[in-house]
């Protein structure tokens, strides 16, 4: 387990969430409960349509729940959305087509009135530790859809939050870029002690990364495992091949496998 | 790979084909001989009937000659077009009441005026609709319904009406010129200000953003490609909007004024190279918003839609 | 419910509360107040009340909206009965017209309650559109006989319902002459062939390149100027009219569907180039279903052209029917009451050729992303 | 100097020489009035204008007047310049027309606007059904011109002896080829161009004294046009703004309008023409224009003022 | 090897292709030299802008290559396609709004002229494959992204050509669902001795699936390695832990490491 203070920053108790559909209500989650503690890295996991992307909503206050009780650093979702608590970063780039790289990057400093300087000087950090140095000029749809992910990236680390809400961040990007982002971020989570909760289809990335696995199933979509790792925190790529590593994977890929629909 | 020199070489006949002026000269080209002919076609009746009447002796070649200069035709031929609006651009000083010139800037100027307002109504309307549901719910059928209204028909009254609170000359023209262009900045607009996803949305909601940050930061610049395509459409139907304003003010001055008289006395020459003028400046207004609308989407990196 | 709603209907009941000290009309020279009408005032007192209901209870319930509804309504009843009890010749005073604003106040707050309550309720989304017509028309009714307004210049919606009411033959007739014989065949021809060329002309780019230009020059031309030519052309019955149509609704559709068709993204087409489809397979399965939404953009912007350019040309020489010529004729006769009953037609008519176009939209391209927005 | 707007009932032309000439001649300075003249148009109806206040006199014609009063609206004639109508059914020979009797079964081209009143009592007169299935005559509404005569598309259209007629004429068409109706020979001339205001102008002393006044220069002013009838096309034309008028077609139009105004007591109402024009628009079944005899629809009052 | 005659249904030498864009051309393909005998499970994998979705569209002529030489069944690949000799996958769905699941699937059916039963008995036969019985009348907007790659491979395998293109097919996919359309990809190709074409991010599965695995590097895009794999054709999910297969693998990701741009 992780080495700071234990203090909760994110407890959800029995939180229900039905969609209203044309036809038939969606159970999308189904009596969640779950603590993340301060400086948590939390991976989700599970079978596309579990709900992932929603429990991150939830969290972020884009959608309300249903049922049950959540909150955010003591608040409610809402207090700490106004808080401006956290930084998101889509499953999609959601980058404005009509600002230069720099420009969107800014965006949220912008409206959080930092000053000119400031802005520019967190958009260029930012840029390096997404190796995308001298792209400031060039509009999004000039960016390769790996490239539009990492921005969006760098702009959700610009507003520097205590709490990161990352949805798939990694789904485009080819094996080795993955793998270098991902000891980049690790590298980031463990200095500045952040809070991160993770979404990905990767059991090794998964593995790799957290210090807590949520394993999800759908229909409706429940917690079905939780899985502490005690793996360092400042691992390297290597650990991949060592059997704690293995050990862990096999777990969540039996965690997955029951709560998967296919029984073949 | 092929070298630079071949492919001009073999290309000149395929960049003529596929650059923009060659096919528009030919297409013209072929409108104006489908014209001429269509001149003799139309004209040919009437002089036949003259010839007959006046019982002389009458061949094609004449024939062709006076329909493509007959004083009232029912088509006329393009060169007497050319000729009267030679006349009436080049030759009349611009401040004469003869002169297009002097004509189209009557026009033109309820035209900018109308527009100007048009634009301004369509905008706050679009505003007022994307933020207020009542207003949504409320208004957009009567926007429609709006539209349905002849205004053209009513355009009398509402000249009459505006001089009775004291409004006449330009005012009267340009706010039926309005009428007619703020529907589409409208429609146009609420599309735009609409256009951004729910995860654009969703974004501006984690940075807790205020809905005036929204519109300016999303709503606005997302809008920006459909507020230049209404506004080309806009900008040509408030220049029928102010000719047609034009009318039932005595019709005194202006495009619509010219074709008006012309279609009173049977000019139909005269018709015609109002109708012409009329086109060409239509053209020319389209011309300049798509120039607006280069530069302003050239500043923010996109290309228009 | 934010404080701006309060504040609304707070300004509701000042203003009425202030207009009950007003003289509200002029009868015979004396001024009228509001307790020399005792039914009127009744009425103001009852919406007074409903309103006050709402600032205390502050429901946001379809129950309370329409109690609030029902609270304009009988408000609204109050000036009605005031300019038609006040003697014809004495205007409205002061003290209507103040109450007439907070009126307004009332009438948007229970449309605001109304929209609220309306979502996935079919039956109160078409009440508010119409309760909001119903108070323009109010409204103009008001003002007209409140200001004294001379019917040749606008006549109320009373007068024009009557008009409506008396003259159905003529009105018939006249819709015959122009919407079935001109605006169909019109609105048939010009956009079928705008749709046929369109599909030709996109065959032969080289076509389009030389065509698309001379669109704009098109689609400039006022119809004033076209209408007086097509009658020399095609004589003054409704062929003229139809023509007019064709003209200006041919552009409209020929570029609607070029950019319909050009909309393909480039995997779709690849993918029917993976199956060797031939050109008109591509077209089928392919084009013409995704340039369904463009194409009926152009059928919506196209009717109520179609509407309005026979109505126009039929200033331009018409036999002694048809709508354009009723409203021409009629305003020199100064039978404006008439003319307006007319344009009733029209704008009704118009209305529902647009609706119906719109449903068909939603019908045939219910996959297109624009009616999939969840709110 | 007083204001005072006066709108005409067509766009500037001879028809109105009068007027034009009084105030380029400065005829209405004389009299201490500043007066705006307003062209008119096929879409302005004179009495609309000034039911709405756009102006304080207007030329009219008397059986659209006389409607207008029924319909609420009180103008009243001050002054009747025209004395007798120009208004003619000009028709085809070689379409068969030569008498009334063969309007049957033809199609004639009508100006409407309210200017049909005439039209209709004429054919009422002649027994004629106009309207529905068995109509005995084709109406058309005509437009601003005489195309469809030229074209053939109607037998007969409306014109008028100083206007219309001409461009018939220039229209290639021989007056030999022609048949004229004058309305004047068919009995069923009505009174056309006079001066209307409102009742309640009468009301007010200063006003009628303005209008006197009015009245006046506007007379001297015909008087001008018509002993030098070129000078008057010309100021016609100066203030022509459309710039579409022709000096030939102005100067047959202000000679022929001279034949239609008598100089003896100018501008003054002939009550018997009055008389003769309300009875016309009275027979006949239909009632299409008026349906009683109006009251006070005319006052020699300011004429009368007006040349002391 | 695999024991199939080695008659080859691909023959690429010297291929180029070069991008003509508004600044400077962008050579995406560079000398490439391929055979693809029947009955190879051919993946190309490699980073992000290789050339790989080019290189496969080449080979199904949507892309005219500006030099070198290529053919397809022995034609040009213009006669190929006009023969319809492939069945394509493209990297998104492409799915017709307009058009059902089952309409969508019968779409390439129709086009070829087949009757309306056999349309519907293909349609039907192939949604069982990818899972999807039940959503016959279902839109293509009411399916999730997974769902909808689903149906997009059902739509190429109902053609059943003897070629099969297969662009990213399984991106969208969490890894059980994609485990599982692993191995009935396998079965099919191993029953119907189809030629496979697939291009994917992940190298185990790029293992798993192949008999062939070509490396390829960007800028310009080249092959850089060929890699025949031994495993037997018809392998199961349990072969992934095998000594060989992580032999290929680790060839794999040294190839790839090689021609990656990161230096780190
Ligand atoms: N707005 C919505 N309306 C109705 N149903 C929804 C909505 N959003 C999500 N759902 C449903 O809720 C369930 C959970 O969706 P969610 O997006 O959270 O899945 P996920 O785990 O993120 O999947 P993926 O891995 O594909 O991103 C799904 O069945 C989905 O269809
Ligand atoms: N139509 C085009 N015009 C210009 N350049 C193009 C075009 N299509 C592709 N390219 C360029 O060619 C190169 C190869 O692209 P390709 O799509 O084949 O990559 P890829 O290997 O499939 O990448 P990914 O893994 O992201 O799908 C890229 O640099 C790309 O930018
Ligand atoms: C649409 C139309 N309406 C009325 C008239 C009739 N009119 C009014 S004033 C006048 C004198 C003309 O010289 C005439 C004929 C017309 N011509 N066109
Ligand atoms: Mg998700
Ligand atoms: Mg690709």
């Amino acid at each position: 387990m992780s080495d700071v203070d234990l203090k909760p920053v994110i407890e959800i108790e029995k939180l229900n969430l039905v969609f209203q559909t044309a036809d038939t209500p969606v159970h999308a989650l189904s009596d969640i409960d779950l603590t993340v503690n301060a400086g948590d890295f939390v991976s989700f996991i599970g079978p596309s349509g579990c709900g992932k992307t929603t429990l991150m909503r939830v969290i972020a206050d884009l959608e309300k729940p249903t049922g049950g009780h959540i909150s955010v650093n003591g608040m409610t979702p809402e207090e700490a959305r106004q808080k401006r608590a956290y930084g998101y970063v889509f499953q999609a780039p959601a980058l404005y087509p009509w600002r230069t790289v720099e420009k969107n990057i800014m965006l949220p400093l912008e409206i959080m009135g930092l000053s000119r300087e400031e802005q520019k000087a967190r958009a260029a950090r930012n840029l390096a530790m997404v190796n995308l140095e001298g792209f400031e000029k060039k509009f999004p749809w000039q960016l390769s859809g790996g490239m539009q992910q990492r921005v969006s990236i760098a702009r959700a680390l610009s507003v520097e939050p205590d709490l990161l809400l990352m949805d798939e961040p990694f789904g485009a990007l080819d094996e080795i870029t993955r793998d270098h982002l991902n000891e980049q971020l690790l590298k980031l989570w463990d200095t500045t002690k952040k809070t991160v909760i993770f979404v990905t289809h990767s059991i090794p990335e998964a593995v790799f990364l957290s210090s807590k696995i949520v394993v999800m199933s759908p229909r409706p979509g429940k917690v079905i495992d939780i899985i502490e790792s005690n793996l360092p925190r400042d691992r390297t790529l290597d650990i991949r091949e060592t059997p704690e590593f293995l050990e862990i994977s096999h777990r969540v890929r039996e965690g997955l496998r029951s709560g998967h629909s296919y029984d073949d | 790979m092929t070298k630079p020199a071949e492919i001009s070489k073999a290309g000149i006949w395929r960049r003529l084909y596929d650059g923009k002026s060659f096919p528009v000269f030919v297409v013209v080209l072929s409108l104006l001989i489908l014209w001429y002919a269509g001149a003799v076609y139309m004209n040919s009746d009437r002089l036949i009937d003259q010839y007959e009447r006046s019982k002389v002796e009458w061949s094609w070649q004449q024939l062709t000659e006076d329909a493509w200069s007959m004083e009232r035709p029912i088509l006329p031929a393009p060169q007497q077009i050319i000729v009267e609006l030679h006349k009436t651009v080049i030759d009349k000083k611009i401040t004469s009441k003869r002169s297009l010139v002097y004509h189209s800037y009557v026009t033109i100027s309820s035209t900018l005026v109308g527009f100007a307002l048009g634009a301004l109504l369509g905008v706050l309307l679009a505003v007022g609709i994307v933020h207020l549901e009542t207003l949504d719910r409320s208004l957009m059928p009567w926007i429609i319904a709006s539209q349905t209204v002849p205004i053209l028909a009513i355009a009398p009254m509402i000249i009459v009406v505006l001089g009775h609170i004291g409004l006449t000359g330009l005012v009267p023209k340009a706010i039926i010129s309005m009428y007619l262009c703020f529907f589409p900045i409208t429609i146009g607009m609420v599309k735009g200000l609409r256009s951004p996803d729910v995860l654009q949305l969703d974004l501006m909601k984690t940075y807790s953003a205020s809905a005036a940050q929204v519109f300016w930061k999303l709503r606005m610049p997302a809008s920006i490609p459909f507020l230049f395509a209404s506004l080309k459409v806009a900008i040509a139907i408030s220049l029928v909007g102010a000719i047609v304003a034009e009318l039932p003010t005595g019709a005194v001055e202006g495009l619509g004024a010219r074709l008006l008289a012309g279609s009173y006395y049977g000019q139909t020459i005269q018709i015609w190279s109002a109708l012409v003028a009329a086109s060409v400046l239509g053209m020319l207004l389209v011309w300049a918003v798509t120039i607006t609308e280069k530069l302003v989407l050239g500043r923010t990196g996109r290309e228009a839609v | 419910m934010k404080k701006s709603a309060d504040l609304v209907l707070i300004l509701f009941v000042l203003l009425s509360g202030i207009s009950v000290f007003l003289p509200v009309g002029v009868d015979a020279d004396m001024s009228v107040q509001w307790w020399d009408k005792p039914t009127a005032f009744a009425l103001l007192v009852i919406s007074v009340a409903a309103a006050l209901y709402q600032l205390i209870s502050r429901e946001t319930t379809t129950y309370a909206a329409l109690l609030l509804t029902i609270g304009c309504i009988a408000g609204a009843f109050a000036p009605l009965i005031l300019t038609r009890t006040v003697d014809a010749s004495g205007y409205g005073a002061i003290g209507l017209w103040l109450f007439l604003v907070a009126l307004g106040l009332l009438v948007w707050r229970s449309l605001a309650l109304l929209s609220r309550a309306a979502n996935g309720n079919h039956l109160l989304a078409f009440a508010v559109p119409a309760l909001f017509g119903i108070w323009l028309l109010y409204l103009w009714q008001v003002v007209t006989i409140g200001f004294g307004i001379p019917s040749v210049l606008l006549p109320s919606p009373e007068q024009i319902g009557a008009a409506i009411e008396n003259n159905t033959s003529t009105l018939f007739a006249d819709f015959y002459q122009t919407v079935v014989k001109s605006v169909l065949s019109g609105f048939a021809f010009g956009c079928g062939a705008g749709f046929l060329v369109a599909i030709l002309v996109d065959r032969v780019p080289f076509m389009q390149r030389g065509l698309l230009p001379l669109g704009s020059l098109v689609s400039a031309i006022p119809i004033v100027g076209i209408a007086p030519i097509m009658v020399m052309w095609f004589g003054f019955d409704w062929q003229s009219k139809a023509a007019v149509i064709v003209v200006m609704t041919f552009f409209p559709m020929l570029i609607n569907t070029l950019a319909g068709l050009q909309a393909t993204s480039h995997i779709e087409k690849d993918l029917m180039r993976s199956y060797a489809a031939s050109y008109w397979q591509t077209l089928l399965f392919l084009r013409l279903p995704n340039a369904m939404p463009f194409i009926f953009n152009a059928l919506k912007i196209n009717s109520t052209l179609a509407m309005i350019g026979a109505i126009v040309a039929e200033f331009f020489g018409t036999p002694i029917v048809g709508m354009g010529f009723r409203i021409s004729t009629e305003v020199g006769r100064m039978n404006v009451d008439i003319v307006w009953a007319t344009i009733a037609v029209a704008a009704v008519v118009g209305s529902l050729f647009y609706g119906i176009l719109a449903l068909m939209e939603r019908r045939i391209t219910f996959w297109h992303a624009s009616y999939r927005r969840a709110k | 100097a007083d204001k005072l707007t006066l709108q005409l009932k067509w766009v500037t032309q001879a028809q109105f020489a009068g007027y034009y000439v009084a105030k380029d001649k400065g005829f209405y300075d004389e009299v201490d009035l500043d007066v705006t003249i307003k062209p008119g148009g096929p879409d302005v109806a004179p009495a609309q204008v000034i039911a709405g206040g756009g102006a304080d006199v207007v030329v009219d014609w008397m059986p659209a007047a006389l409607a207008t009063r029924e319909k609420g609206v009180p103008l009243v004639n001050i002054s009747q310049v025209f004395s007798r109508s120009g208004m003619m059914l000009t028709c085809r020979k070689d379409m068969g027309v030569e008498t009334p009797a063969d309007f049957k079964g033809k199609t004639l081209g009508v100006w409407f606007f309210g200017n049909e009143y005439p039209f209709l009592s004429w054919m009422d007169k002649l027994k004629y059904k106009t309207e529905g299935a068995d109509a005995d005559i084709t109406v058309l509404k005509q437009g601003f011109n005489v195309d469809p005569l030229l074209q053939k598309q109607a037998a007969c259209v409306s014109t008028m002896t100083y206007n219309e007629y001409w461009q018939v004429i220039d229209g290639g068409l021989t007056p030999a080829e022609l048949t004229v109706f004058p309305y004047e020979d068919q009995g069923v001339a009505t009174l056309e161009d006079g001066l209307y205001v409102m009742e309640k102008s009468l009301a007010d002393d200063a006003m009628k004294d303005k209008l006197a006044r009015f009245i006046k220069a506007s007379m001297k002013g015909w008087q001008y046009a018509i002993d030098n009838t070129d000078e008057a096309a010309e100021i016609v034309l100066e203030n022509d703004a459309t710039g579409a008028q022709t000096e030939k077609h102005q100067k047959r139009m202000m000679a022929e309008i001279a034949k239609l105004i008598d100089t003896e007591n100018l501008g003054r109402l002939n009550e018997d023409s009055y008389d003769r024009t309300v009875n016309i628009l009275l027979a006949g079944d239909s009632k299409l224009v008026i349906s009683k005899k109006p009251e006070g629809a005319f006052t020699q009052e300011i004429w009368d003022m007006s040349t002391k």
